[in-house]
Parts: structure tokens; C-alpha cells; sequence
């Protein structure tokens, strides 16, 4: 029943936010929704604790190691960016950057999106995953041109196209699955995971594999590994900064993940290692593509997007390992990244709105306008680009430790995408805290709470991962790695 | 079910040679019209299937494809043309005949591909699988060809056609819930889209996408 | 929940949480000046303790902790044998020089200065701390990487100037590729962990794994170019002669006298006690390597005319020859020589102990001699032992120490690894005891060099006339920094004078290192110590030094007791004589320029024949920057420029790159 | 017993003092006779030291602790090392206290002092002095190792009294390594010494002067302390060469009976060594400053080939 909840909460959060239009009280809504649906993520989490995975809604809705803590991730970074978006944003309706009109717009579409993932997450059943995929999608692209400029248009419209044509892909691919199993499962329970996850040694290689790769082309799209990556950079650049922050930090998480259950599903059958190199191939190229796109970077957001690019290769690319070590660090790969990542974007979004402009070579010395955005700068830079005591070094310490035993080749061209991804994200950053400040000191904004909060538990991720996170990665590990 | 498999292979053929005229065909007006035969093409296979499993839902979906592909759709992205005078593609980078040649390659690349999943046997009418694929990647290829954006778009539903029709064809549909999504996920876009086109317009005054795309980013 | 024991943990763990304290404490600094001088005063404290718990950890038996932090599976370990405990002492004392010292320093600056280098510095000194305590590869990272960053911070103190922002970065950048090769190193020596089994990670537990040749080889290759990013060696240690010009000078201090020894620790760790035993061209490698770096940092400090660049280059030179030294001591237990292995070591972490206290003293003594005159160009000072003699007094110890002439320390490490050099007759292969002897010349050749620098440095800041007429107001150094200074000075005298008890506490050391004694005597009730019937007793020295002098000093008096008549300058009878007469340190440079062109990139610049006011200039740059540095970041701007010219502008490029990929996979389907 | 050897060390230090300049004047005046001059006399230094003893010194007002302190130092420094070297006894208590390594390292002590004092006025030609006497040291350096490396190896210590024992052990013949090693090594002393071909210690060109330089300010008392060191300096390593490549004569008993007669043979290698180094003086022009390091670097290259050679002979 809870599951249920979930979904239904920010459903009808959309049609209520809808409604209140541009009010003030749009901003406290959005987070009073968020709340609830954290609040009923948490009570499933605890019944989870209680008594493990459970199906619900006639084994619709489920819930196992695998999703648990991603819904509460995704509930959690939804809460903490709708707090963090009542100042941006109203900031952003002061400066009269958005018109006002747009508020009900935007906060109904980012409780829908809100909806389709966690539905996506949720959901047992890979027809509704694609449903809620695709409903992802379309809410994002209206977030995405939110501000009906050139350029946002523009990204909204590759955006749509190419994340439309990538679905449509993952489509085949799902209908292909569904031949592959309807002649084991007949036709009622053959799009169930559940069921499916039970009998995937039985379906037929010759399809699974070709759907596979369907599946990971359409889904990559929207995961954006190279050379799928192409919307990326610009929908992350264009948007508003707290959709920046909820496409990097879940919805690439998502989707992963859909690829992720399929590649448990393929991996079944006796060509088991052909997903895994695919992901491997996908992850790497990512990778170091992703991370040499980095050095010719100008624009704040865009360069923060690439490393998006940059670190969802490296999770693909460790789920492609397999293996409990392997599978275990990219799982904890995506839960800092997306906490990291989204950190990132609210700290940039700030200083981008205090420099008033997103050009990097215009932006000096913020540590003198406000040491706390300087150093909330500073950090989150140095989390994203691996440092200890940060979540992601952690990950990509275990990621190094697997790719050494399962792929000893593919570690130098790990270790050189890790030291250029530092030194060009580094260059900007120092240049952009440090220096001479060029302006008048500015008040610490309140919406700097978010990114605190968000770097503490990255911290706590990198120091002493609680052992019941680990517990579920553990599980999560011997449900997806063969 | 042998003797409505043959029926089903003719359409399918005929869905792949209207995918070959949508690619050869440059005026929007025709290519509309193709994407409502298109449609027709998949709401009489649809229907086939339903009465050769004489199953209520398949019935219903054939109802559906029916009024959204050939009615609606169509009527709206006529609408979307005449509001925003559109009536000509811009002439596409490649020769007519090389996209034909170009389509041919992919036709046989795509059969071929298809084999192992043939060869899986137990899927009725195998040639389907083969002729969807093939019709999926021609519908990519003329995505990446046309220079206007409504026909892109027409480009991205005669995709999704195709897989439509290879899911109910093949394995006699999905679940009822599945396509009322995919149908409802299909009319959102389309709406979504008539949107952007009025945005795109205001801004660029053109729905080329390369004066979309001569901005740098 | 395991409770650290014993007393050393107690006084670690105090002092780890004193300085936390302290760091968070700092940050109040702008709004309640009164705590400001308690600040630093307290840290020293602290690093009193730190040394003491090291001094403890030195004799007794190896204390190991586990803390409930880490990975599941992972806790974070920490384990107190006689290596950690050395440069535990090492690291307390310098320390607390160096806090004194930032007493006065601080008092010197504005608040919110004082503030950042409050919590950074106390953040880097409880970073060393875990890197010299930390047991297991993935807590040891993590202070490693603390220590980087709360070190580069302080670096960039001055941040508003560019100069600071390039070096920072080279610093940083150098410092986190070191650090990724460090890494590597453990990822793959923890990947051959057999599967199945729970990962080891431990140093012990590494060390039970034996990973074969070419892994253990790789392993130490990574290990060494890592932790030679830390130390400086060549061609990594560009970064020195430009972050400790632009770091606050208690800062450069620290850096020369601490954080390049975090670098050696980190490789007589991985080498000697992770890995199993080395392969004789590991030594061959990090022998060659240090003598190189000792050479080129010997030769370009000659060259400086800037006060910090020099000290700088001369901190290289020096890490060049412990390195040597530990090269050596690989060599030998390559070959099963423990013993003379030991030797080679004792040598390498005597000099460690030395060149953390000279240069440190240097360090600070130069931090006073920049805020006395606020200047660091050698070309502008002089004279100033009128102005601060007792700055001058201490600044001469620390001259003649690191110029390596005895009584003092500089000269014992020297003789040791000389001693140990000689030994290399020892080793089996013709080459290896023919060629390596030849290495103790190039020793004898950058002792030599070290000499001549010391006198330019010396020689030019505090005699002569002052350069500048700004030079006389220069003010005698405070007494925080006169504390600082004479501890240092006093660490000096007694390594130099006492060596047996120095070499008692390094023994264990060394013993744990290569599981043998070094064959050492110590005579003369411990005032001599001796290797194969050669002998160094400084205390006998002094005595008989005393002696004569007094001797001589009396009978000169009744001989001819007249005092000394004060008057001008002979100078040849020239007439004139002026501070602009005196050689410059660029003059002091141009021997070195002229003999070693070889090693120094020299641009000079002559007059045309129609220049009206002719001028001579020579720059000198480091090598490897033209040769390796500016075409690396070239090759990747490149790199950066194609790739960006890959992205796609058109949709229906990028639609393209979808079905094209989409055709490949299929084909390639099985 | 300790009595004995406490009147050993007390009169070889004696015996430095005073023979030192004897040592130098013997040199001056076998090059006058080379040079077809009466020459001063044997005793002419002596008369010097003390003329300069009883003038007043004169200082200049810059002058610093240092500049006077260092001619002190200075001769403190050469009658330790010459207290420490074995040339009359091996049974000398402080011989154990420095080997030679320690006592290259002495004298690089007392190189840097002389050097530091002729900065302290800060007049050109001093500095310029400073600066060409350590380049000269630290040139030498490298080589006089290699030297003393080959003696080394072959008794396997450092200790000068471990090698004189070993090699007066091997009977009237020089190890072919120990020739390499001697020609080396009497170059490397004409280096230190500032004797010609490197320096022209008897001239004062402002030019050329390398020694002389760093003592144009000295007067007086300590003039008179610098002369002295630097024969002593040159007594010292005409000492140190005599125990390593003739190191017959020097006694090993306790006994005192032995000593007059190694007392003689010192003086009669003392005597020979100055013959020797005045006809070099003699037959060599001096080297122009750039020219010093091939000077050197040849010293050093002599050296090395005795160190290869003992590896090929083994001894």
C-alpha cells in the first residue's frame, strides 16, 4: 500500500501545484509535497527493514535491495532540491530571469517528473518502466525549456528527439524481451520482473541478446554514454539549475538502472558475459571521452555536465565488471554521485546567479564576495573529482581494485580519464573561488543549506558507509552480478 | 493460425514500401497522408490478429490505433502544417536514388539481423520481425535526412508505428495497460510538441532546424 | 568499538583532537581576537606530545588500533612501529618550531588570514599524524589526499596573486597524480587477493600476499613515482622552487622539512615492508634517480637569486640523497645484504632527521629576514647580521649544518652514506661494485655544491653591505620566532654532536626495515661512532678545537696584546667602495652557469655593439620545464580541442551516431 | 700509559706548529735556487709571523664578529687536523676520533669560514675571492674522495691508521692503484693549497689572486694567524699523503724509543715533498680560473682509473 503512495503523492502534488498556479504558496507546496513523499519513502524503508522485499497493487509495484535505496535517494534529492528551489527560483523570478506565469507550470512538471521516477523505480513491470521513462522525458523537456530562450529550446528539442528516438528503441528491445518470454510465461506475466528475474536462464539467448542491445542503445540514450551523449551537455546547461541538479543526480540514475535489470535478465542465459562487455565497452569509452571534454569547457554548467557523462560511464562500466566487489561499487558510484552531483549544480547554480553569468572566465574570487559559497565551491568540486574523504573516491578506490583483477588493461585508461577529469575541472575551479574578487561581498544564501547537507552525507559515505546501505548494496550485488 | 498469416505478411510488406515512399517523399501534405496509410496499414493487421484470436482487447487496441493513427494524428499535424505554412521539406543533403540505395543496405542488413530471432522459432509469422526492424531503421534514416522539424516528427511516429505493429502482429499484443500508456504517452508528445513548434516559431521564425542549429552552443 | 591502548595512542589521539579542536576553534579567530595567541601555542603543544608518543613507539613493541570508522568490512587501522614513531619525532619537533614560530607569524597578519592558516594548518598536522600512523592502504589515502589538499590550501594563503594561483595549481596537480599512482599501486596489490576470499588491505595483510616479480615490480614503479610526486625527485620537482616562494614561510618550512619526508616514509614503507623483497633494479632505479635529482637540485640552487627558489632547490638536492642513500639500501637487500643495508638506511633517515631541523631552521630564519625586510631577492639584501645578530647566530648553525662540514649534523648523515657507499665493494655483480663507489663522488661533488651555495646565501643576506638603503631599519625577529629558531638551531648541534644516541633511536628503524643490525660501533663512551675501524667522534673534536683556540686565543693576547684599531676599508687601496660592488648572487651563479651548462637551461642576454647603455643578463630556467612540462600541456590542449571539436552541432549528426551504433552492436551480436 | 700517549699527541701538535712555516720557507727557498735567487732563508716565515704579531691590526668599521673571529678558527681548525693525522705514530689518541673522510670535511669547515670572512667587508675583490676558493673546494672535493677511496678499499677502512698499518704492511712497494692515486692526489693538494698551477700564492694580482684575495683586509695578529694555517694546511696534507703512500717509518709500538727515528723520516719526506712542489711551481705557469676545472677534473679521472685498476688487480 505504501508503494502505492509513493507514486500517488507526487501525482497528485502535480495536479494541486497545478492549480495554485504562480502563488507563493506554489514554493512551500513543492516542498510539502516532496516531504510526504520522503516521509512515505522512509515508512516503505522501514517496513523493508522489517520484513524484506515485498510486491504490491497484484505484484505491480515492488520493492527489493536493488530499488529500496534508490527510491529513497530519489526521494530524498527531490526534497532536498524543492527546498533549494524556493530561494533559487524565487531569486530567479526577482532577477526576472523566469516570468512568474511559469511557476505552476514548473512545479507541477517537476512533481510529475518526480512521479515517472519514481514509478520507474518502482514499478514490476517493464512495459509501465518504459511508460514512466517516457513520461519522464516529456515532463523534463517542458522543464527544460523552461525559459523560452534560444538556446533552451534548442536543448529541449535535441533533447526530445534524440531521448524520443532512444526510447522508442528501448521499446523494441522491451517487445522483443516480451517474445522471449511469453512462449516461458505466457502472456499475463511476461513483462513481470519478478517473474521474469525467476526463469531468465529459460528465455531464449538469440533474442535476449539482440533486445539487449536495443535496450542498452535506447535507455543509454537517456543514461547518456558516448556517442548516445550528445543532449546531454545542453539540457543540463539550459534548464533551470534544480533540474540540473535532479537530471544528473537521478534521472541518468534511472535509467542506469532499467539497463542495469536487463542486463541481470540477459545475463542469465549461457551468452552471459556479452551484456557486461557491452557495458564495459559503453562505460569506458564514457569515460574518457567525458573526461577529455572537460578541458575545452567555458560554460559553468556545461562542464559539470560532462563529468555527469564522465562518472555514469564509470558506473556502467563497473556493473559491466560484475562481480559483488565491482557491482557493490558502482552501486555506491551512483548513490554518491547523485548526491555529489547535485551538490555541484545547487553550489554553481548560486554562483552562477551571483557572477550573473555562466561564462567561468568571468567568474573570480568568490571566496572573497562569500567565503561560504567559496568553500561550499571549493568542496564539492573536490567531491565530484574524487578526493577523500568523499563518497566517490571511495567508489572509484573499490572500481580501481575491481578493474585490476576483472580488466587489468582498462586501468591506465581509467587512471589517465580520473587525473585529466581533475586537472581540467580543478583549473576552473580554483580559478573561479580563488583570485581577486571582482564585486561587493554578498549575504550567504539560505539555499546553500541544501548542498551542506548533501556534502555531509557524502562525507559519512566515504568515511563509514552505514551497514545497512551496505547490506542492501550487498544484496543488490548477488541479484544483479552473475 | 497459418491462414491469416499470409494476409499479415502482405501487410507488412506493404509497411515497408510505405516506408520507402515516406522517405522518398519531400511535401508535407503527402507525407501526412502516407503516415494516415501508415496507420491504416497497422489498424487492419491489428484487427486480423484480434479476429484470428478473436481476443476483446486486441479489438479495442485496433479501435484505438484506428481513431488516433488515422483520424487524429493526422488531422492534428495537418492543422500544426497549415498554422505554421509549412509545405515543403527544405531539400534534403542526399539524392533521392542514394537514400533509396541507402535504405535498400539497411533493409537487407536489418532482415538479417532479424534471422537469430527467427530462427528462435516459436514467434509467429517470422518475416514480421525482419520487416519492423527493417521499417524501424529506415524511419531513423529519415529522421536523420529531413531538414524541418515537423517532419522529423513525422519521422519519430512512422518509428513508432513500426513498433506497434511489430508488437501486436508478432506476439498478438501486449498487455491492455501497456499500449493505453504507450497511446496516452504518444497523444502527450504529440501536444507537447505542437507546443515547441509555436515556441521554436516564435523564437527562430522558421521550423528549419538549421536555424535552430546555427546558434552555437 | 575497539579503545586504542597504551600511552603513545593517548597522547596521539589527544593531540589529534586538540588540533581538530584548535582548527575549529580558529574559525572565531575575526570574532574573538583575544583566543588568537593562545591559537598556536596550544598546537606546539600538541606536537610535543606527538613526539613523545613517537620516542615511545621507537623501542617498545608495535601498537595496533582499529577504529570503528571505514568501509564495511574496511575499518580504518592504525598501527605504531619504530619507522611511524621516527618520523613521528621527526614530524612533533619540526612542528613545534614551527607552531612557535607562526605565533609570532601570525601576530604579523589580519584576522581572516590568521584564520584560514588557524584551521588549515592544524587540518595538515592532523593529516600527517594519520598518514604516518595509518595501517591499512584505504585510511592511508585518505589522510594522504588531506594532506595534499590542506597543504596546497595553505600554499594559495595568498591567493589574490597569480603567481600563487600557478604554483598552487602545479602543486596540487603533481601532488593528485602522484596520488592516483599511489592508488593504483594498492588497487592492483589488493586485486591479487585471491576471490572469494575478503579483500586484504591491510599493510600486514598485503604484506602476506606475494604478488609475482612483474606485479610486485609494477606495484613499486607506481609506489615510487607516487610518493617521488611528494618527495620532489626529478622530473617531478618542479613544484617546490614554485609553491615555497608563494607559501607563507613556517608554511615552506613545514613543507620542506615534513611533507617531503611524508614522501620518503610512504616509499621505505611500500618498498621495504608491503612488498616482498626487491628485485635489484628497483635500487638500481631509485639510486639513479636520487643522484640525479641531488645533482640537478644542487646546480640550480647555485644558479637562484631568490631566497626561497634556493632553499627550494636545495631541499631537491637533499631528498636526492636520501633517496640514493635508500636506493643503496635496496641494492644490498636485493642481494641479501641486510646489514649493510641497515647502514644504508640509518644514513638515509639520519639525513631525513637532519634536513627536517636545518631546513626548517632556514625556512623560518628566511620567513624573518622577509618580514624584517620584506624581501626575498637576493639582490637587495646584505649586511644584515648588524641589523638582526642573533637571527644571524642561529641562521649560521643552520648554514654550516646543511653545508655538511663537521661538528654538525649535515656532516654525520653525509659520512654515513659515504661509509655505506664504500660498502657497495660488497655486492656481487663486477658493475655494481665498480660503478657505484663512482655515485659517492657525485655525494662528494653536491656536498661540495651545497658548500658553495651556503656561502653565496649566507654570505650575500647577512654580510656584507646592505643593497638596499630600506635594509636599515630591518628589526631583530620576535622572540616567538627567536623560540622557534633556537630549538631548531639546538636539534642542529645535538644530531651533530651526539650521534651514537641519534643512531641508537634510528637502529629500530632501520631494523624493522630489513630484519638486521647495522654494523655500527659505537666507542669512547658513546662519542664515537664507527664503521669498520673508521671512526667520527665530534664531542673529541670540539674539545680538542676548544682547547687550541683557548691556547691560542691566551698566548696571542700576552704575546702582543694591543687592541684592534678601527678604521675604512683597504680594498686595494681603490677609493671607492660601495654596496653595488659586492658580487651579486648572480655573479655567485656564473661559474656553476658556465661549467654545467650541460644541466641548466641558460638563456643569457648580451649587448648588440650599438647598445648605449649596454646590459648582461642570464636567466635560468629548469629544464624540464621546455623539455617535458609545456609540451605535455600543449599535447593535451590538443587533445582538448579535438575533442571538442567532436561534439555534434546537428541533431541529425547526433541521430546519425544513434543508428550507427545501433548497426555496429547488432552486427556484432553473437 | 695514558701519560705516553698524551705527550705523543702534545708533541706532534708541537711539532705542526713550529715545523709548519719551516716547511714553507724550505719551499720558497728551493725555488729560489731554481730560480737562481739567494732566496730569503729557511727562517725568513718565522720572521714574518712575528713582525706581524706585534703590529697593531687594523679593522675596518664594518667588519662584523665574524672577520675576527675567523683567523682563530682558521688555525684552530689545521692544528686539529694535523693532530689527527698519523704521520709520526699510529698510536695517537685523537687519530681515532676523525677519518679521513673527517678530516676532508674539517677542512671544508675552515674553507667555508675563510670564505663567509671575506664577504663580511663586502668589497669586490673579497667576495670575488670567496666565491673562486669555494668553486676551487668544491671541484676538489669529488676527487681527493676518489683519492682516498683507493687506499680505502684496500685496507677496507677509512681510518688513516687502519690504512697505514695495512699498506706499511705490504713492504717497500707502491700498489699500482695507489699511483693513479698519488698523482691525483698531489694535485688535488696544489688546488687546495692554493699553490700554482692553480693559484700563485706569493703574488697579489687582483685579477688572478684566489687566496690572497680573501685576506686583503687581515692585518696584524690576524694576518699573521692565517699565514700560519695555511702552512700549516700544507704541512697537514704533505702529512696525510706521506701516511698514505709512504707509510714506512711510522711507528706502530708504544714505545717511545722509535719515535726520534720517525720523527727524521717525516722531516726527510717533508723535505723531499717541498723539493718536489717547488720544481712544480717552477716548471708550471699558472692556469687561467676557466681552466681549473679540467685541472681538477683530471685529478679526478687519475683517481678512478686507481680505483678500476685495484678492481682489476684486486688490490
Amino acid at each position: 500500500m505504501v508503494l502505492l503512495w509513493i507514486i500517488l503523492i507526487p501525482l497528485m502534488g502535480a495536479v494541486i501545484l497545478g492549480a495554485l498556479g504562480q502563488r507563493n504558496a506554489g514554493f512551500s507546496g513543492n516542498i510539502a509535497v516532496s516531504a510526504a513523499t520522503f516521509f512515505a519513502a522512509c515508512l516503505m524503508t522501514v517496513q523493508v527493514l522489517d520484513g524484506g522485499s515485498f510486491t504490491a497493487w497484484h505484484h505491480e509495484l515492488f520493492v527489493d535491495t536493488l530499488n529500496v535505496f534508490l527510491v529513497d535517494l530519489t526521494a530524498f534529492v527531490a526534497l532536498t532540491t524543492s527546498v533549494f528551489s524556493k530561494a533559487y527560483m524565487q531569486a530567479e523570478v526577482r532577477l526576472g530571469h523566469l516570468n512568474a506565469a511559469r511557476l505552476g507550470l514548473y512545479h507541477a512538471m517537476y512533481q510529475i517528473f518526480i512521479f515517472a521516477m519514481l514509478l520507474a523505480l518502482l514499478c514490476n513491470n517493464i512495459g509501465v518502466l518504459w511508460i514512466a521513462m517516457e513520461a519522464a522525458t516529456l515532463s523534463t523537456a517542458l522543464l527544460i525549456s523552461l525559459y523560452r530562450t534560444p538556446a533552451g529550446l534548442k536543448a529541449a528539442w535535441k533533447y526530445f528527439i534524440l531521448c524520443g528516438v532512444g526510447l522508442a528503441l528501448a521499446l523494441l528491445g522491451t517487445i522483443m524481451v516480451y517474445f522471449a518470454a511469453h512462449s516461458v510465461l505466457g502472456p499475463h506475466q511476461a513483462l513481470l520482473w519478478t517473474r521474469l528475474y525467476s526463469v531468465r536462464g529459460r528465455l531464449d539467448p538469440a533474442i535476449m541478446m539482440v533486445a539487449f542491445v536495443f535496450l542498452i542503445v535506447g535507455y543509454g540514450t537517456k543514461v547518456g554514454l558516448v556517442p548516445l551523449h550528445t543532449w546531454l551537455p545542453g539540457a543540463h546547461a539550459e534548464g533551470p539549475t534544480p533540474i540540473s541538479a535532479v537530471l544528473s543526480g537521478l534521472l541518468l540514475n534511472v535509467a542506469l538502472y532499467a539497463i542495469v535489470r536487463f542486463k541481470a535478465l540477459a545475463s542469465g542465459g549461457p551468452m552471459a558475459d556479452w551484456p557486461g562487455q557491452l557495458m564495459i565497452g559503453f562505460g569506458l569509452v564514457s569515460v574518457l571521452v567525458g573526461a577529455f571534454s572537460l578541458g575545452g569547457q567555458r560554460d559553468l554548467k556545461r562542464l559539470f555536465a560532462y563529468s555527469s557523462i564522465e562518472h555514469m560511464g564509470l558506473a556502467t562500466f563497473a556493473f559491466g565488471l560484475g562481480g559483488p566487489l565491482a557491482t557493490f561499487a558502482a552501486l555506491l558510484h551512483m548513490t554518491a554521485h547523485s548526491l555529489t552531483k547535485s551538490s555541484v549544480f545547487f553550489t554553481n547554480g548560486q554562483v552562477a546567479q551571483t557572477a550573473g553569468t555562466k561564462d567561468m572566465d568571468r567568474i573570480t574570487g568568490i571566496v572573497d564576495r562569500n567565503p561560504a559559497l567559496g568553500w561550499t565551491l571549493m568542496a564539492s568540486s573536490l567531491a565530484i573529482v574524487g578526493t577523500p574523504p568523499f563518497g566517490i573516491f571511495a567508489s572509484e578506490f573499490l572500481i580501481l581494485i575491481a578493474a585490476a583483477r576483472e580488466a587489468p588493461w582498462s586501468v591506465p585508461l581509467l587512471l589517465i580519464a580520473l587525473g585529466v577529469a581533475f586537472a581540467a575541472i580543478f583549473r576552473r575551479t580554483q580559478a573561479m573561488v580563488f583570485g581577486a574578487a571582482d564585486g561587493a561581498r554578498i549575504p550567504t544564501p539560505s539555499s546553500l543549506l541544501a548542498p551542506f547537507v548533501h556534502l555531509v552525507l557524502v562525507v559519512v559515505l566515504g568515511l563509514a558507509i552505514p551497514h545497512i546501505l551496505a547490506a542492501w548494496y550487498t544484496g543488490a550485488a548477488r541479484l544483479v552480478g552473475p | 493460425m497459418t491462414p491469416w498469416s499470409s494476409p499479415i505478411d502482405l501487410l507488412a510488406a506493404l509497411f515497408l514500401l510505405v516506408a520507402f515512399a515516406m522517405l522518398s517523399q519531400r511535401r508535407l501534405a503527402n507525407l501526412i497522408t502516407l503516415y494516415a496509410w501508415q496507420g491504416t496499414i497497422l489498424t487492419f493487421s491489428i484487427a486480423i490478429v484480434a479476429y484470428a484470436t478473436d481476443s476483446a482487447h486486441l479489438y479495442a487496441s485496433a479501435l484505438l490505433t484506428g481513431l488516433l493513427k488515422i483520424l487524429l494524428v493526422p488531422a492534428l499535424l495537418r492543422r500544426l502544417a497549415r498554422r505554421l505554412d509549412v509545405q515543403w521539406d527544405r531539400e534534403s543533403l542526399v539524392q533521392i536514388p542514394t537514400v533509396m540505395l541507402i535504405g535498400l543496405g539497411l533493409v537487407i542488413f536489418a532482415f538479417n539481423a532479424a534471422l537469430p530471432i527467427a530462427a528462435a522459432g516459436h514467434i509467429a509469422n517470422h518475416a514480421i520481425v525482419g520487416i519492423a526492424l527493417a521499417s524501424v531503421l529506415l524511419s531513423l534514416l529519415m529522421m536523420i535526412l529531413r531538414a524541418t522539424a515537423l517532419s522529423q516528427v513525422i519521422g519519430f511516429l512512422a518509428l513508432e508505428n513500426s513498433l506497434i505493429f511489430v508488437a501486436t502482429s508478432v506476439t498478438y499484443g501486449m498487455p491492455m495497460v501497456i499500449e493505453f500508456g504507450i497511446a496516452l504517452d504518444v497523444i502527450v508528445g504529440i501536444f507537447i510538441l505542437g507546443v515547441f513548434f509555436f515556441h521554436i516559431r516564435e523564437q527562430f521564425d522558421s521550423l528549419d532546424i538549421n536555424h535552430i542549429e546555427r546558434r552555437e552552443d | 568499538m575497539y579503545v586504542p591502548i597504551g600511552v603513545s595512542w593517548g597522547l596521539i589521539l589527544s593531540a589529534l583532537i586538540l588540533w581538530s579542536l584548535l582548527a575549529f576553534a580558529s574559525l572565531f579567530i575575526p570574532k574573538v581576537p583575544r583566543i588568537a595567541p593562545l591559537i598556536f601555542p596550544l598546537g606546539a603543544l600538541g606536537a610535543l606530545g606527538v613526539a613523545v608518543a613517537g620516542l615511545l613507539a621507537l623501542h617498545g613493541p608495535p601498537v595496533a588500533t582499529v577504529s570503528p570508522l571505514g568501509l564495511p568490512g574496511l575499518p580504518f587501522h592504525g598501527r605504531l612501529d619504530a619507522l611511524s614513531g621516527l618520523f613521528l619525532v621527526l614530524f612533533g619537533l619540526t612542528t613545534v618550531a614551527i607552531s612557535l614560530d607562526l605565533t609570532g607569524y601570525r601576530a604579523r597578519e589580519h584576522y581572516p588570514v590568521a584564520a584560514r592558516i588557524g584551521v588549515q594548518y592544524h587540518i595538515l598536522l592532523v593529516s600527517l599524524t594519520l598518514v604516518f600512523v595509518a595501517a591499512d592502504a584505504y585510511s592511508f589515502l585518505i589522510a594522504w589526499e588531506a594532506m595534499a589538499l590542506s597543504s596546497y590550501l595553505l600554499v594559495v594563503t595568498d591567493h589574490r596573486t597569480s603567481a600563487a594561483r600557478r604554483a598552487g595549481f602545479l602543486y596540487i596537480l603533481i601532488e593528485h597524480i602522484g596520488a592516483l599512482a599511489i592508488v593504483a599501486a594498492f588497487a592492483i596489490l589488493i586485486a591479487q587477493t585471491p576471490v572469494g576470499t575478503p579483500l586484504s588491505y591491510t599493510f600486514t595483510a598485503l604484506q602476506a600476499r606475494h604478488p609475482d616479480p612483474t606485479i610486485a615490480g609494477l606495484v613499486f614503479l607506481l609506489a615510487f613515482f607516487g610518493f617521488g610526486a611528494k618527495a620532489g625527485l626529478v622530473p617531478l620537482h618542479v613544484w617546490l622552487p614554485q609553491a615555497h616562494p608563494v607559501a607563507p614561510s613556517p608554511i615552506s618550512a613545514l613543507l620542506s622539512s615534513v611533507l617531503l619526508k611524508a614522501g620518503i616514509y610512504g616509499l621505505l614503507r611500500v618498498a621495504f615492508i608491503v612488498l616482498p623483497t626487491p628485485a635489484p633494479w628497483w635500487g638500481l632505479t631509485v639510486l639513479t634517480v636520487g643522484l640525479l635529482t641531488a645533482l640537478l637540485g644542487a646546480l640550480s640552487s647555485a644558479v637562484q637569486s631568490d631566497m626561497k627558489r634556493l632553499l627550494a632547490y636545495s631541499s631537491v638536492e637533499n631528498i636526492g640523497l636520501i633517496t640514493a642513500a635508500i636506493g643503496l639500501a635496496l641494492l644490498f637487500s636485493a642481494y641479501g645484504l641486510k646489514a649493510l643495508a641497515a647502514l644504508a638506511l640509518i644514513a638515509a633517515l639520519y639525513h631525513c632527521l637532519n634536513h627536517a631541523f636545518f631546513k626548517g631552521l632556514l625556512f623560518l630564519g628566511t620567513g624573518s629576514v622577509l618580514h624584517a625586510t620584506g624581501e626575498r631577492n637576493l639582490g637587495r639584501l646584505g649586511g644584515l647580521i648588524h641589523r638582526m645578530p642573533k637571527t644571524a647566530l642561529l641562521m649560521l648553525i643552520g648554514t654550516l649544518a646543511i653545508a655538511g662540514v663537521p661538528p654538525l649534523n649535515g656532516f654525520v648523515s653525509e659520512w654515513l652514506t659515504l661509509q655505506s657507499f664504500l660498502k657497495a665493494t660488497a655486492l656481487p655483480r663486477p658493475y655494481l661494485a665498480m660503478g657505484i663507489p663512482l655515485g659517492a663522488a657525485l655525494i662528494a661533488l653536491v656536498a661540495g655544491l651545497a658548500g658553495y651555495v651556503m656561502v653565496k646565501f649566507y654570505g650575500i643576506v647577512f654580510l656584507g653591505r646592505p643593497r638596499e638603503a630600506g635594509l636599515a631599519h630591518a628589526v631583530e625577529s620576535g622572540p616567538f620566532e627567536r623560540a622557534g629558531l633556537g630549538l631548531l638551531a639546538l636539534l642542529c648541534l645535538a644530531l651533530g654532536l651526539w650521534p651514537a644516541g641519534v643512531i641508537a633511536l634510528i637502529r629500530p628503524a632501520a631494523r624493522l626495515l630489513t630484519g638486521a643490525d647495522a654494523p655500527i660501533t659505537v666507542g669512547y663512551a658513546g662519542a664515537r661512532v664507527g664503521v669498520a675501524h673508521a671512526g667520527y667522534a665530534p664531542v673529541v673534536l670540539w674539545v680538542a678545537f676548544g682547547v687550541i683556540a683557548c691556547t691560542a686565543i691566551l698566548m696571542l693576547r700576552a704575546r702582543s696584546g694591543r687592541a684592534a684599531r678601527r678604521a675604512t676599508v683597504w680594498n686595494c687601496g681603490h677609493p671607492l667602495v660601495g654596496a653595488r660592488m659586492q658580487d651579486t648572487a648572480e655573479g655567485f651563479g656564473q661559474p656553476i652557469r658556465n661549467i654545467f651548462t650541460a644541466f641548466l637551461a641558460v638563456r643569457r642576454r648580451l649587448p648588440a655593439p650599438d647598445d648605449l647603455t649596454p646590459r648582461y643578463g642570464s636567466v635560468v630556467e629548469d629544464r624540464f620545464w621546455e623539455n617535458l612540462y609545456r609540451p605535455a600541456a600543449r599535447g593535451f590542449e590538443t587533445i582538448f580541442i579535438w575533442t571538442a571539436a567532436l561534439r555534434p552541432r546537428r541533431i541529425a549528426i547526433s541521430l546519425m551516431f544513434v543508428l550507427a551504433t545501433l548497426i555496429v552492436l547488432l552486427a556484432l551480436a553473437p | 700509559m695514558i701519560m705516553n700517549l698524551v705527550v705523543r699527541q702534545v708533541v706532534q701538535v708541537l711539532f705542526v706548529i713550529v715545523a709548519a712555516p719551516l716547511l714553507a720557507g724550505w719551499i720558497r727557498q728551493c725555488r729560489a735556487w731554481l730560480a737562481n735567487r739567494v732566496g730569503a732563508g729557511l727562517l725568513q716565515p718565522y720572521r714574518e709571523l712575528s713582525k706581524l704579531l706585534r703590529k697593531q691590526p687594523i679593522v675596518a668599521h664594518e667588519a662584523s664578529v665574524l672577520f675576527v673571529a675567523t683567523p682563530y678558527i682558521l688555525f684552530t681548525t689545521m692544528v686539529v687536523a694535523g693532530a689527527m693525522v698519523p704521520m709520526i705514530t699510529t698510536r695517537l689518541p685523537l687519530a681515532g676520533a676523525a677519518d679521513v673522510i673527517a678530516l676532508a670535511g674539517v677542512f671544508a669547515l675552515a674553507r667555508i669560514f675563510a670564505a663567509l670572512a671575506a664577504m663580511d667587508l663586502g668589497t669586490a675583490f673579497g667576495s670575488m675571492g670567496a666565491r673562486r676558493a669555494m668553486l676551487v673546494g668544491f671541484l676538489a672535493e669529488p676527487a681527493l674522495l676518489m683519492v682516498l677511496f683507493t687506499p680505502a678499499l684496500i685496507s677496507g677502512s677509512t681510518s688513516l691508521v687502519v690504512i697505514v698499518r695495512q699498506l706499511a704492511h705490504h713492504g717497500a712497494m707502491l700498489y699500482p692503484s695507489m699511483a693513479f692515486a698519488a698523482a691525483a692526489y698531489v694535485m688535488v693538494t696544489l688546488a687546495e693549497n692554493a699553490r700554482l698551477p692553480v693559484d700563485n700564492p706569493d703574488t697579489h694580482l687582483e685579477l688572478t689572486m684566489i687566496h690572497e684575495a680573501m685576506n686583503l683586509e687581515y692585518s696584524g695578529r690576524y694576518l699573521a694567524l692565517i699565514e700560519w694555517a695555511s702552512a700549516i694546511k700544507l704541512f697537514v696534507y704533505i702529512g696525510i699523503g706521506a701516511a698514505l703512500f709512504f707509510p714506512w717509518g711510522i711507528t706502530q709500538s708504544h714505545g717511545l724509543a722509535a719515535l726520534p727515528m720517525a720523527y727524521a723520516l717525516l722531516v726527510a719526506k717533508l723535505a723531499a715533498a717541498g723539493g718536489g712542489l717547488a720544481v712544480i711551481e717552477t716548471l708550471f705557469a699558472k692556469l687561467r680560473l676557466f681552466r681549473v676545472p679540467e685541472f681538477l677534473g683530471t685529478a679526478f679521472l687519475l683517481a678512478v682509473l686507481g680505483l678500476l685498476v685495484r678492481y682489476l688487480f684486486g688490490h
